[in-house]
């Protein structure tokens, strides 16, 4: 058992809320796990509020709603930057980006999520079809293969991902929740420095090797979560329709 | 966008009959995720929703919601006996290898060659493509519903479309509320009206030519 | 229950050795799972030999070991040609090569992975930098990206897959083995026909779906394995050193 | 191209000093693979096999074998707490990455510069890349580990290699049975010599220049 707790120690990345915002700062480079808000890690996100970061650049999936998850930092006015698939959940993006107060870059979903792994991968990028003919394929290279033509889709990278986990070993193993799966174990791949906030925090050895999702060699701190700190839209319509 | 409940679910409910034993299918936000809770008796589709699963059911009842097991629209749905949970990338390989053999999907405007814009109305409303460009482009059928006219009373099935594109020629079947009308090489070809409306009621309401077959089903 | 079963039934895709054997003949481009012999599906290939299928494309990481696994096949002299990233385990592999009668195709190992998986996602391919100033860059096509250069390594499909499954249910989902899991979920979706073979086929719904690693969408048909046939070469080593 | 036991075993040892405390690490086929019986004690590290396991430690005992659970060299490991199975995709996601604080790796020839050849003897045998090029490219630290001297007693750290190259400029640390040589911008330097060796020994059984230091260790 000796041995055991001195490799739990010795491999351990357990650490505090306040020790990983030291990496989240104005400017940061910023992706997120998250699909409609389920996945944005919540205790992360009120940190970077209260510890008053702007300036981010933002890579995600979507922004949320306006008062869950992602969407918060919007709302609060902390992103120069997203890139994105979709805003339509969260009217603020939109507002903002009209009146020129936020950059949105689009791409189309699935190529996003490809873009992230590419990054976490080590890959210069993707070669796809989706989006030929359409806005999606502005200003982009374009390549043949066999004939047939492809956009030339580059990687994603961050300076730090933060991601919500179901449980977390020492080590950083994770596994996520249910459709909070979604970005989360892409860009826990992709960023420089990876911030896991787990609802349960559990011994080295104690996760299913087969289960893991995102194993710990990705994730370079774990903190403890406090859980999510939203009422869900879905919640709000429940008994007024 | 908001169209009435009965018309919502008059569409959502018309669209289920497009569901064959053993499909594999995605449902697109609004009117689409109501499909699910439509579903006909013996019929036995999987689901599919892009924040990764596959094998989701009906919507829960009031107070049995899990906050994190939601669709692609974010509403909570149930689990079906075959799901499984995947990252985002293997949602959308999913799409992307052609493996959907149907997805309903919003419009906001369709053309009468069966392109859809669905993404953004320029200068107002920007919602992203989200994934619908790759749906529309991969899946092997799209159907495309949608209230029959924009709020204002302007048509939203077209000879072109106006609105910036998400995918050309991607739509094979549209049901709204008044019709379900089949895109064809020939053209828009009118199969059903609904019991409300005339069939002179949906050419009317249509920008597009629409082919009168002798017979016309009602919904 | 009743309602289960029918669904069961409904979403089916066990059958039997022999209807999946009607997939693969003479020249099929055939991919398969396996690292060093582990994760190759040796129920499948000992029915391809037994009916003596010839002239193969093979698609996987290596040639095991020529009494193992889809060695075997390349032992009985049943492949054309094969696309692979070493065969150093398989001295057979080599004396076909060098005397004419195996066409060999080398891809470094992660790019070979990378390569499958893009054929499964749908993609043309992806960007690497691996291989640059090697051997491993001939005849491709390269592309720059803000200044960097990377090579176009295009993906790669197959008719049929063959795969060697812990447990699979009825619809195909399947969970693999320790590490036998390798290259087996990425060849699953890159063909048109995947079969599966499982150690244990259990019924619908009691796999955990936060566990699952190829969703049963990929497999086409699931049939039961008889269990590795062959001695592995640490058995044999054992006790002679 | 087998060494004797003992010589095996000595490199093998050698190189398991390389091993630092948190260390994600990747050992090659062959004498590379003993490395992980030679862990010293009180040192954590994590070894990564290429088909799929980050987190395996010592050989089993005979009769423990688990054949479904080998390294990449096909040899049966056993895992460590931190453990966790995954595609090969990911596998060589995490070398990409440059997330491989070493690799350890047999070598045919080393150069003066540190170029690696590894896969491929010409006209005879052709094992082929491997995950070779992947790892020696991208691990922030390469290790060759290889005999002095060929079987026919002709040198494999050379000027320049005449095998076909896995990778240039990889090897910063060369392990033999008779030496440690580091790879430095200035050349080649003699860190240490084998016991039973002495530095003229070594420096007559390599092609290569080597810059002798006032100071050689013993090892």
């Amino acid at each position: 058992m000796i041995a055991i707790n001195t490799r739990e120690k010795a491999l351990s990345k357990v650490t505090t809320l306040e020790e990983a915002l030291k990496y989240i700062n104005d400017g940061t480079v910023l992706m997120y796990g998250g699909f409609g808000g389920i996945g944005n890690p919540p205790t992360l996100i009120e940190g970077i509020l209260q510890k008053g970061v702007k300036d981010l650049v933002l890579i995600g999936n979507d922004t949320a709603f306006p008062d869950v998850g992602i969407g918060r930092l919007i709302t609060a006015g902390r992103v120069r930057k997203i890139i994105t698939s979709h805003v339509g959940s969260n009217p603020v993006t939109g507002q903002l980006m009209h009146s020129g107060k936020l950059e949105v870059e689009f791409s189309p979903q699935g190529t996003l999520a490809e873009r992230i792994r590419a990054g976490g991968m080590g890959l210069g990028g993707i070669l796809t079809d989706v989006g030929i003919g359409t806005v999606a394929e502005n200003g982009k290279q374009k390549i043949k293969i066999n004939g047939k033509e492809y956009l030339v889709e580059t990687a994603l990278t961050a300076e730090v991902a933060i991601v919500h986990a179901d449980k977390a070993d020492p080590f950083g193993n994770l596994t996520y929740i249910r459709s909070g799966r979604n970005f989360s174990p892409l860009v826990a791949m992709a960023a420089d420095i990876t911030i896991a906030e787990a609802d349960e925090i559990v011994s080295l050895g104690s996760l299913d090797p087969e289960c893991i999702v995102t194993p710990g060699v990705y994730v370079n701190m774990v903190i403890p979560s406090q859980g999510v700190n939203w009422k869900w839209p879905w919640e709000e319509i429940k008994g007024s329709s | 966008m908001a169209v009435g409940r009965d018309k919502r679910q008059l569409i959502a409910g018309r669209a289920a009959q497009e569901l064959k034993n053993g499909m594999i299918v995605n449902l697109g936000i609004g009117i689409p995720t109501l499909v699910a809770d439509y579903v006909p008796d013996g019929v036995h589709v999987v689901f599919q929703a892009e924040n990764g699963i596959l094998g989701y059911g009906k919507s829960p009842r009031a107070g049995e919601e899990d906050p994190f097991l939601c669709n692609a629209g974010g509403l909570p749905v149930t689990l079906t006996d075959e799901a499984s949970y995947f990252d985002s990338t293997i949602a959308f390989g999913m799409i992307r290898r052609g493996l959907l053999d149907l997805t309903i999907l919003g419009a906001l405007q369709v053309s009468q060659k069966g392109d859809l814009a669905n993404w953004i109305v320029p200068g107002k409303r920007v919602p992203g493509m989200g994934g619908a460009i790759d749906l529309a482009q991969k899946a092997k059928k799209v159907v495309a519903v949608t209230r029959h006219v924009a709020r204002d009373g302007s048509p939203k099935i077209l000879p072109e479309c106006t609105y910036p594109l998400t995918t050309r020629q991607a739509v094979n079947l549209i049901i709204t509320d008044m019709a379900v009308i089949e895109v064809t090489d020939a053209g828009l070809v009118l199969k059903e009206v609904a019991k409300e409306h005339t069939v002179d009621d949906v050419v009317r309401a249509t920008a597009a030519p629409l082919i009168i077959p002798d017979q016309v089903e009602e919904f």
